[in-house]
């Protein structure tokens, strides 16, 4: 199956693991992911303030491009899967965002929200299925301990993104399952990592902290996400700490294939 | 500490302002505070969000611009997630926080800043985002 | 003669004669080779005047009201369509079926005269014979024939019923119809139309509208003691010429016959002002199969009829729960 | 044209506000036929009930119009008065200018135009209204209460003790609702089960009460005083008569994988089961789900044991029909489903409860006796949590906007058992505000906090953190600002009250409405809070909304008058507005029977004579004994043969061509 693929900034530089692993993958199970031509930075925050237009625009600008292919658009990265997703909301029910991102960009079609944006995740479980990706995987990840971590730009407002349970998701557990490996699901696993706030302060990130005792609290060997931001937050908390190793979703994925 | 307050009238555009801008309708708030409970940055902020919305319905802006809260709140949408009056608190306080910034000079990130922040490791992800939310 | 017309004149003749029927309900020729036209005989020598062809194309099921009136016993002979009305009849209780002994004419089709006319064959023309899709014209100069049914009726093209549903002699072998038409291609092309454009269509469409009444009085279905377009205490008829009491008339005949209507096509063939009625029939029909799952009027008798039952899971429009009224 | 008088009343400034009285009066004035118009305050109270009465005599008025509030509110009223003045009642007409117009609008000119031209409306119909007499009908006399919790046992018993049949039906197997899975009741403390079983006993040995239990309403026909109910008594696989409630049969049934709906799921229960000991009746049921017998074949034991040979697999659902003249809807409430509130970890941690298996937890007859452990680990907790409003309050797709009403009463009194129990555990309450009006209600909740030194906090739980052997309960308390974490051993969540899940589909049997939230919709709320919009179909307890026990049984009580005063009525004045057929133009298609809801149409065959010829056809017949007025027939009618008497098609044509005057 055909599908537009949406990278993002981040994944061209300081995550390429991310998306090299989710690519190779890809080709493995069969899914063909086309990446846009010419797309632009989603603007990594989605803009809340119901006058702000402008940092909308790129997004619908994939989001119309994805649309007019007739083809569902992936994302990769949390914070842009997060951004084009609300975005595409906006352009399928608020009226006002509709009427002035299409006056503005005068695209050849008006575009009012019909696209359907995926997370490459949501891919996985919805149109590959987890049971088919576990008869993929050709080293299981057998034994090893695993927390996901889901952070808050999947998961929230639910009503909007839609991706799971905002409150109990199991989505990445499933996934984890689905490659063999042990989920171990630990309180904190929906919490903030404290985002972008770690350029207003460079003191001590105890949202970080929360997150990461809370999982080797249950034993967690490694915790997955599928955003680099979180990836960093953690990363940068965890320090010199070497009880437990950040991953991303798609290197596990990469592994459990044979393919990394 | 004055104990006697006054409801000011004076703020009255910059609060019409927040609420245009935000969308929220203040007044479906019962104070319930499952937004401070579930707040995972709370421990940094001086005024919790229940207590923001209760200024803000009192009138007292001027209070919530001179908090650490607004500026440490990282958009994680918990509050709004489960807030059971379907109130959009991450929305009020990022509207809280343009209507400061919008101001000339009131960045509060700026690019000079970047150097002293930057690690190799940092994605620019946290700039670009930084940028959104601190400056204007 | 024709062997179907032969086999026609002889269950007649038997019938009467052995008192199975009091009287017959068929067809006799006229003058004119276009001209079929409905009789009731009770007289055996009058058997040998029955016909078939191509132009029977009057249904004879809605005399049965009148007839069985007056008489114990009838024999009718009925087409596919006809047999559709009949059965919807049943249904309405307009008639006994008890008393009706069915003779069924698989039907090939009725031919248009105004299409033979606009063909230039009506000269000389003394007689059109048919069997399956040869046509054969006859003239005093002599014999043309043709194969097609590019002289049917329209309505006869889009016909889903050549045989009869119901009959206790049948006269000849089924038709068998194999060019799947689609069935409501009229339709759709009215519900293509934008809302406006499609009131503009109707309103110019029933502006020709002179009513003469001809569209209800063949109707098989418009069978009421005392139309209400015909009860002046009823207050909901005016004989002014006025766009709305035509618009009126047509769309209150619309919903009397929704739900029962056997799309036979009748109101629009003797319509002389030509307003395609049937597509107003036809689009109901079609609503009626997508909302309440497919009916059809007529074939089965014991199917309760969807405008007139009530189930809970029936559609509803204005159920709240299902439009996110109700929370 | 019959001589009409007017009479305009200005509702207090309910009316007077938004319509110009004045000019009112003054075109009505100018309609024909009006030969007198009146304006007054209050037209429904006894002055402005004597204008109309004194102004038909003097002016000798044919026909009379109110324009004021619904005919729903007042028709009756005005319709008596001028019966009093020897008018007949049928002959007045309501103009509603309160609902349909003062109340909607609030351009002063607009609503003053549209009045006028709703009256000008009634005007033309009322020309038209001809006098109705109406007959009378027998009542049953026998009452249906579905539902078998407290508010249906009270409803029987009162019913009963009238002197009254009454048939209960329950769907579950045994009476007693949730009323029989409480504790304690407050705010009395005294126990639940002691004040409830004794009144299951009576329902059960009372001469004029039959039970039906494990039994559902299949369909209800018919209307006040004659309603016909079916009703399916589910198999129930073990013989009620024959059955001595030995207990064997539940004792050694070997499949134990069924969760006792009883205990809400903190024990198992078997196959063949009763759902507690103090069940009415004592006969046990098979759930055939999970019943060995009903999936291999195999097993049987039951049968085996039954010493009297009360057992039989092959018994079927039974469907029984019978005729009252009242019923009593009391089917009660059920709590709301809390996996969406992840947050709490309800479905991941075995020490967060909800308020009624907590219920069930603390009771002598639970599944652990009474005894106040932790399901987790079987140790008593150091430290209770309590949540209230879970779900309540909440207008988010998660919850119910409402408030639930009884938490505030039973958290308080969960609280207080705790602690009257066992003094060293900790208690805390997070509330949002502690609602506790009634009769000694505030004093009790004041005892927890006072007396037993209840930590309440107002302020919500953001989230559970599951630590260990704790549950770190994050929270807020409001008034000092102060984030809270609480390392407690067991949390309580009081889920928001929802009205039942078929509650809509029995309501569409009954013909009776619901509102936006499924509870049962009175016929008032102040003025009729037991009747339904459906004569002779009341409603007692929560199915109406969250109800405490007092108030649950009050309105039980209320019930039981209401239909007592029906039943005690041999015969109720039926409504004249009912349909008549004219067989002249009637074709006998019966499509009208078809869609009569009340079965008030029968065929009629008719011997018409034409011209010598006897012939036979079929017409409609109405009954109008069972005709309730609807209107559905002459909506059906093709050649517009029957008609509604009061609301004939010519009356409402007139209206409709007067509006668009």
């Amino acid at each position: 199956m055909m599908y537009s693929y949406y990278p993002g900034c981040t994944l061209k530089t300081k995550a390429q693991d991310l998306e090299r692993f989710a690519l190779i993958s890809a080709q493995v199970l069969g899914i063909e992911l086309a990446e846009q031509q010419d797309w632009q930075c989603c603007g990594a925050v989605y803009p809340l303030a119901e006058d702000e237009i402008a940092g909308k625009l790129s997004a619908v600008r994939s989001l119309a491009a994805a649309h007019s292919k007739g083809e569902k658009l992936i994302t990769l990265c949390a914070a842009c899967h997060h951004v084009i997703k609300r975005v595409n909301a906006d352009m399928y029910s608020n009226e006002f965002v509709r009427k002035r991102v299409n006056n503005y960009l005068q695209l050849p079609k008006n575009y009012n929200g019909e696209a359907k944006v995926l997370h490459y995740l949501e891919l996985l479980r919805d149109d590959v299925g987890f049971s088919k990706l576990a008869e993929q995987v050709r080293m299981p990840l057998t034994g090893r301990k695993i927390g996901a971590y889901y952070g808050c730009l999947l998961l929230r407002p639910s009503n909007v993104m839609n991706f799971d349970d905002a409150e109990n998701p199991s989505i990445l557990e499933d996934f984890i399952t689905a490659l063999g490996a042990t989920a171990v699901k630990y309180p904190f696993r929906t919490e903030c990592c404290g985002g972008y706030l770690t350029v207003n302060d460079q003191e001590a990130n105890e949202m970080a902290a929360n997150i990461i005792n809370s999982a080797i609290g249950l034993e967690v060997e490694e915790i997955l996400t599928a955003c680099p931001l979180c990836k960093y937050n953690l990363e940068k908390e965890l320090g010199t700490n070497t009880k437990v190793r950040i991953v991303y979703f798609t290197e596990l994925l990469a592994e459990a294939l044979a393919i990394k | 500490m004055i104990r006697v307050k006054i409801t000011p009238n004076n703020k009255q555009s910059q609060l019409q302002y927040i609420r245009e801008i935000s969308g929220v309708n203040i007044n479906k708030c019962i104070q319930c505070t499952k937004c401070s409970a579930g707040c995972p940055a709370s421990a940094r902020m001086d005024i919790l969000p229940h207590e923001i919305i209760r200024l803000l319905q009192l009138g007292q802006v001027e209070k919530i611009f001179h908090s650490k809260s607004i500026w440490n709140c990282a958009s994680c949408f918990v509050c709004t997630e489960r807030c059971p009056r379907n109130i959009d608190i991450a929305r009020l306080i990022e509207a809280i926080r343009l209507t400061i910034i919008r101001q000339p000079g009131k960045s509060k990130f700026k690019p000079d800043d970047v150097p002293g922040i930057i690690d190799d490791k940092m994605p620019q992800q946290v700039l670009v985002s930084g940028f959104r939310k601190y400056n204007r | 003669m024709d062997k179907t017309t032969v086999r026609m004149q002889q269950i007649a003749l038997q019938t009467l004669a052995n008192g199975e029927v009091d009287v017959i309900l068929g067809w006799k020729k006229g003058d004119e080779w276009y001209d079929s036209y409905p009789v009731v005989i009770n007289d055996i020598n009058e058997t040998a005047e029955l016909i078939w062809d191509a132009f029977c194309v009057n249904n004879l099921s809605k005399y049965l009201i009148t007839e069985l009136k007056k008489n114990l016993r009838i024999g009718v002979f009925l087409k596919g369509c006809d047999s559709l009305a009949f059965n919807q009849l049943v249904i309405d209780n307009r008639i006994d079926s008890e008393r009706v002994v069915i003779f069924g004419l698989p039907c090939p089709g009725m031919i248009d005269p105004q299409k033979v006319k606009h063909a230039g064959l009506n000269k000389g023309l003394l007689k059109v014979e048919r069997t399956g899709d040869k046509i054969v014209f006859i003239t005093k100069e002599g014999v043309k024939e043709y194969i097609g049914r590019s002289f049917d009726y329209d309505k006869c093209l889009n016909c889903r019923c050549p045989n009869p549903v119901v009959s206790k002699y049948m006269l000849s072998d089924a038709v068998t119809r194999t060019d799947e038409e689609q069935y409501f291609p009229d339709v759709t092309e009215i519900e293509k139309m934008p809302l406006e454009a499609r009131y503009d269509y109707w309103t110019k469409q029933f502006s020709k509208c002179i009513k003469c009444y001809a569209c209800r009085n063949i109707c098989p279905l418009c069978s009421c003691e005392t139309c209400v377009f015909d009860n002046i205490a009823a207050g909901v008829s005016s004989k002014a010429d006025a766009d709305c009491e035509q618009q009126f008339f047509h769309i209150i005949r619309a919903y009397h016959v929704a739900g029962r209507c056997v799309d036979c096509g009748e109101c629009s063939r003797v319509c002389p002002v030509g307003i395609p009625l049937e597509k107003l029939n036809r689009k109901i029909i079609k609503d009626i199969n997508q909302l309440y799952g497919d009916y059809t009027a007529d074939t089965d008798i014991a199917k309760s009829p969807p405008l007139g039952t009530y189930k809970v899971d029936d559609f509803d429009p204005f159920d709240g729960s299902k439009q996110g009224g109700k929370k | 044209m019959p001589r009409i008088g007017a009479f305009v009343c200005w509702c207090g400034t309910n009316i007077a506000g938004t319509v110009d009285i004045e000019q009112v009066v003054q075109a009505v004035s100018e309609m024909s036929g009006i030969v007198y118009v009146k304006d007054y305050q209050y037209m429904c109270s006894e002055v402005g009930q004597n204008l109309v009465k004194t102004a038909i005599k003097e002016w000798q008025l044919e026909r009379v119009i109110i324009a004021s509030c619904s005919p729903r509110m007042h028709e009756n009223t005005f319709r008596k008065a001028a019966k009093a003045a020897g008018l007949n009642p049928y002959l007045v007409e309501v103009a509603n200018i309160r609902e349909h117009c003062s109340w909607v609008h609030k351009n002063k000119e607009e609503a003053t135009k549209k009045a006028i031209a709703l009256i000008r409306a009634a005007v033309a119909k009322a020309s038209l209204n001809t006098e109705l007499i109406a007959k009378e009908i027998d009542v049953e006399n026998r009452a249906l209460v579905i539902g078998g919790g407290i508010a249906g046992i009270q409803t029987a018993l009162d019913i009963a003790e009238a002197g009254y049949q009454v048939d209960v039906i329950e769907k579950s197997p045994s009476i007693g609702g949730k009323m029989a899975q409480i504790d304690k009741t407050f705010p009395t403390l005294d126990c639940s089960a002691c004040i409830l079983t004794p009144k299951m006993v009576d329902v059960a040995s009372h001469p004029n009460i039959n039970l039906y239990t494990y039994s559902e309403i299949e369909s209800v026909n018919g209307f006040v005083g004659n309603f016909e109910v079916t009703i399916k008594q589910k198999a129930r696989s073990v013989n009620l008569e024959k059955c001595t409630g030995c207990g064997i049969c539940t004792e050694k049934c070997p499949s134990r994988k069924s969760k006792s709906e009883f205990d809400e799921g903190l024990r198992t229960r078997g196959a063949i089961y009763t759902p507690f000991p103090q069940a009415v009746p004592n006969v046990p049921v098979i759930d055939r789900e999970h019943c060995l017998k009903f999936n291999t074949g195999k097993c049987g034991i039951c049968e085996k044991l039954c010493p009297a040979g009360a057992i039989e697999f092959g018994q079927e659902d039974v469907l029984v029909t019978k005729k009252y003249g009242a019923v009593v809807v009391a089917t009660g409430f059920d709590i709301i489903d809390l996996d969406k509130f992840g947050e709490y970890q309800y479905q991941n941690h075995p020490d967060v409860l909800t308020s009624l298996e907590f219920e069930r937890l603390t009771n002598a007859a639970g599944p652990t006796a009474g005894k106040f452990i932790r399901p987790s680990n079987n140790k008593r907790p150091e430290k209770v949590v309590f949540i209230q409003c879970v779900g309540s309050r909440d207008v988010s797709s998660r919850g119910k906007s409402y408030c639930s009403k009884i938490c505030c009463m039973y958290t308080a009194k969960q609280a207080m058992l705790i602690k009257d129990k066992y003094p060293d555990i900790e208690v805390y309450v997070f509330y949002i505000d502690v609602r506790t009006p009634g009769k000694n209600f505030d004093e009790f909740q004041r005892r927890a906090v006072e007396e037993y030194g209840v930590n309440y906090i107002k302020g919500m739980v953001g989230k559970i953190f599951p630590a260990g052997d704790k549950l770190i309960v994050h929270g807020v308390d409001s008034f000092t600002g102060d984030t809270l974490k609480i390392e407690a051993d067991m949390v309580v969540l009081a889920a928001a009250a929802q009205a039942k899940p078929d509650a809509e589909v029995l309501g569409r049997k009954l013909a009776i409405s619901t509102d936006t939230n499924n509870f049962f919709t009175e016929a008032h709320p102040k003025l009729r809070p037991v009747e339904t919009h459906s004569a002779g179909i009341y409603l007692a307890g929560a199915c109406q909304g969250p109800k405490d026990i007092p108030e649950t049984v009050a309105q039980a009580g209320a019930a039981a008058a209401k239909v007592i005063g029906l039943l005690s009525k041999r015969k109720l004045v039926s409504n004249p507005c009912v349909s008549v057929v004219n067989e002249d133009l009637c074709n006998g298609c019966l499509s009208c029977l078809k869609i009569c809801p009340y079965d008030a149409i029968a065929a009629k065959e008719l011997a018409t004579n034409n011209h010598g010829i006897t012939s036979k056809r079929i017409v409609a017949k109405v009954n109008e004994a069972l005709c309730q007025g609807c209107g559905g027939c002459t909506v059906a009618c093709r050649p517009g043969a029957i008609d509604l008497k009061g609301f004939t098609n010519k009356q409402i044509t007139a209206e409709v061509d007067a509006l668009c005057h």
